[in-house]
């Protein structure tokens, strides 16, 4: 449970920092503007066998990997990520997923933002900091919601996989992302408990579901 | 104090020149409006005014200061935008309290200039709400009660109105009138409609395609308009405009003559034509009439009363010393 | 043909009445509006009409026949609605085209009447492009030209003018006024706006939360409105109402008088006052007089050439004949 | 090939017509409404692996699912999906859990409708079939299209997924959801072909990525 909040909690944190951030740079008049968004949201669309695979093996491998890479040419010695460090490996690889998703939502809403209230504030004499603070995160606030709670949903999902498959065994503290994926989906083939699992789980996103639907009501309304 | 001063300022947005050089001075504690069709860069001027967009080449001088490098924020003007431009998600009280909030002004003295802001706008009971939860008319008020707080040395109107119903439209209209009045700052005013600008305006600026086509006072504008376009855009119902035949029997390419400046006369007049549409409305009818040799029909305002069938032959005089004549390149011929 | 009539027609929705029982006669080739401020139940009462709603009680005749039991289409009404409603995603011939289409009228046929139609609508050139491609009121001919096809027994034209600015709106009073006079159809005609009502009807209906307060032809709503609310409804500017002392003088609870009825004379008329903001408009001007006694400054209409100054002392007279009385339950002293 | 083709075109044709009849029933003023919306929604945040599980064991399990005591009770010998009819049973399972997207999107769609433009076509003499066909069907194009494209994407991936697991050999043809799910995915650890099918299935997702992200470009345009 402990590990599960980290994950959620560690990944919504680094998607919707990193969301805005690329939200606001995003938003700003550039050249190719169309082609660098498409490149954004490309991940997304990036199956998680194929991503949890690329970011094993191109990215995390201490022998092959770009880090890899990196940390024998600044001569340190490599970090074997899914041993040493195996839920930040997990919460960086969910947050890459997802953070196309959340830069899309927010970007969607900035866009929704009207000029002449970011003039306005101009005028009145607020900063850019000003700006941002008063003008624009208010403004993102409902997206902000929307963003944590379909991620919350889709992130207990894999919660309920683990669940589902290894019933949070003693396992879960170590699980890397591959045995996570790969493996431990079938070793344990315990019917019973695994459906007991699901069934938690279920009740779980539905709970979240409803809270987001609640908002999207709302959103409508407004 | 007050004083706003362009030269030669242009603007540019990429290779499409908005405004071509341009120069304008807007005396202290004047209403200057700046009217003119959609897309003629009436805001455009003002966004450069308020340096929310810089000029391409030119000067903007603020009090004799160019104000190139000074920041929207650092000019002294106050804003009242077309949308209101409220933050939604600060009760009106903290709208109103934004800008001296960012002054770093003492609180004591906020809550005293909101108090006064609110009095004068007819807003004391509705501070603690939120702008959505306000009527067009009381949103208008806020943005104004924002603008007044600061304190400015001009203040910008960029079509405050035109969200508005045509009820509430002409009271505010008023009470903006009356606002400068009392305060005797500085404003400019943008607006597409003539009336607004004749019924507000010290001096009003005609506008086409980034051009200023005259300057001048309201019936100024009204009584010599400088060209067939300044004819047609003010008054309402338009000006008649009279090409061919008709028009060279004054010396002109074109005539112009106002429905309020032709009279009916029972006997033969300078134009004898068939009745057309008559529209009544009470205080005035205003009467269609088709002319031989006339491409339009003439508009010709009769009194409430009038009381012509439709079809009907009737003819018109035109008031000699109202009749604009206008030569081919389109300016008035003196 | 074209024969409209209510008989104690009432709408509900859940518990609230819109539209308490009411009595209506449309006759033959009228032009009718429905006037009064949003919510007043003018769009509900057309839409009973058109059999987009259903009656909750009371009858709807359509040439003499109860029409409860017919669907809209088979009324023999053509409706042009606020938001235009033409398919995005067909041409305008085919927009144009669909009514016919649906009656399953010959194409020979139909071609000549589109061909028709859009020469009397000068939409001869736009007939491929899709809606999206024209302007307001290029659509607003489009559903104008669907709605000819059919060869109704009446149009219904829902506040079809209120997207259109201010210059467009005139012209297309205008047209609407002219195909009128030459289709003869009966036509029925929402608006909230009482210069739409004054120029373009036959007979006004005014409308306040469901109930009729008056139906008249527009000299006769203006001339001897029925009540205040008619009276401040109609005209423009607003009839000047004033109450108390002033009004007691005349025997009334609150007398009106509109700004065109007022004379401002050199010697001591009913009324003195002192100046305040004047409203050139070129062929007139509005004054607005406060005076000593009278909660609310007057509006006065002056000629174009007015020229008081800023609080002088004038005094007014109005016209006894067109003074309007008003019973303190409101209502019209004869 | 063909199987990944039949099951896409299978899965869309389901879940659009049903997502277009749902949408219709939904946007019907109804009491409860906001309930039925989000029952509607719900099957949607089910995670893959639950659903599966689920499928197997209520529906279609030949002596305890539900299908199978309906076939007891019209004394028909049940049927076994999985085996004798595998593909239409995926087919069947992932149309299930699309469907409240599909329902989703279009009801939007539907409830941006101009409400003026169906009463113009009452008007007009179209009845309830004219309607549908003339105003409601091309007012849902777009959104018709944005699901059959972001459905694509994501059955594109279960797609990959077989690709690169077990690399569209001999046994695709039978392959049911659970060999597909729980098992085919950790049998071969052929990396190198693993990665190749993985990049072929990137490219392709990301094909139809751009067609996606131009349609929604076009639909902030106008």
């Amino acid at each position: 449970m402990v590990n599960t909040l980290l994950l959620v909690g560690g990944v919504l944190l680094i998607t919707i920092t990193g969301g805005i951030l690329f939200a606001l740079l995003l938003d700003q008049p550039m050249w190719g503007q169309g082609v660098i968004r498409i490149m954004a949201i490309a991940p997304f669309f990036v199956m998680p066998t194929v991503s949890g695979r690329v970011w094993k093996n191109m990215f995390m491998n201490p022998v092959n990997g770009i880090f890899g890479h990196i940390a024998q040419w600044l001569d340190v010695p490599p970090i074997e990520f899914f041993s040493e460090i195996p839920l930040l490996s997990i919460i960086l690889i969910v947050s890459w997923q997802w953070l196309p998703f959340a830069t899309l939502i927010l970007l969607t809403s900035l866009q929704s933002l009207d000029q002449e209230q970011l003039e306005a504030a101009e005028m009145d004499g607020a900063g850019s900091i000003g700006r941002f603070a008063y003008v624009i995160l208010p403004h993102l606030a409902r997206a902000i919601t929307v963003v944590i709670l379909i991620q919350t949903i889709f992130l207990l999902s894999i919660f309920a996989e683990i669940l589902v498959t290894t019933n949070g065994g003693p396992g879960v503290a170590t699980t890397n992302l591959t045995y996570l994926v790969y493996v431990s989906s079938l070793l344990q083939f315990d019917v019973g408990m695994g459906s007991a699992g699901g069934v938690i789980a279920i009740i779980l996103a539905n709970i979240v579901a409803i809270f987001l639907m609640r908002m999207i009501g709302k959103n409508l309304d407004a | 104090m007050g004083h706003i001063c362009l030269r030669g300022a242009t603007k540019s947005f990429g290779d499409t020149q908005v405004i071509p050089p341009l120069d304008l001075e807007i005396t202290k504690g004047a209403f200057v409006v700046f009217v003119g069709p959609s897309g003629c860069g009436k805001s455009t001027l003002l966004r450069l005014i308020a340096g929310l967009e810089d000029v391409t080449e030119g000067v903007v001088e603020i009090n004799g200061q160019d104000a190139k490098h000074l920041p929207p924020a650092k000019r002294g003007l106050a804003m009242v935008f077309q949308s209101y431009a409220l933050y939604p998600h600060m009760s009106v009280r903290r709208n109103i309290a934004f800008p001296m909030k960012m002054a770093r002004i003492p609180p004591e003295e906020q809550e005293r200039r909101i108090a006064d802001a609110a009095r004068v706008l007819n807003l004391t009971e509705y501070l603690d709400r939120r702008p959505g939860q306000l009527s067009g008319g009381q949103r208008q008020r806020v943005a104004i009660g924002r603008a007044i707080v600061r304190e400015p040395e001009a203040f910008l109107f960029d079509e405050p109105l035109s969200n508005l119903d045509a009820a509430l439209r002409v009271g505010m209209r008023i009470e903006i009138t009356e606002l400068h009045k009392r305060l005797a700052t500085t404003m400019i005013y943008v607006t597409h409609d003539q009336v607004e600008a004749m019924t507000m305006a010290d001096t009003i600026v005609v506008l086409r395609a980034g051009v200023i086509e005259q300057v001048g006072g309201p019936l100024e504008l009204y009584h010599s308009s400088r060209n067939l376009f300044v004819a047609g855009f003010i008054g309402s119902p338009r000006m008649n405009l009279i090409h061919g035949d008709a028009a060279d029997r004054f010396d002109a390419h074109t005539i112009g003559i106002r429905p309020e400046h032709i009279d009916i006369v029972s006997t033969a007049g300078v134009w004898t034509g068939t009745v057309g549409i008559a529209e009544h409305l009470g205080s005035d009818t205003f009467i269609r009439v088709a002319i031989k040799g006339i491409a339009e029909p003439l508009t010709v305002r009769a009194g409430g009363d009038a009381n012509h069938g439709y079809g009907d032959t009737i003819h018109l005089q035109p008031r000699m010393d109202f009749l604009h004549r206008f030569a081919r390149d389109s300016t008035r011929i003196p």
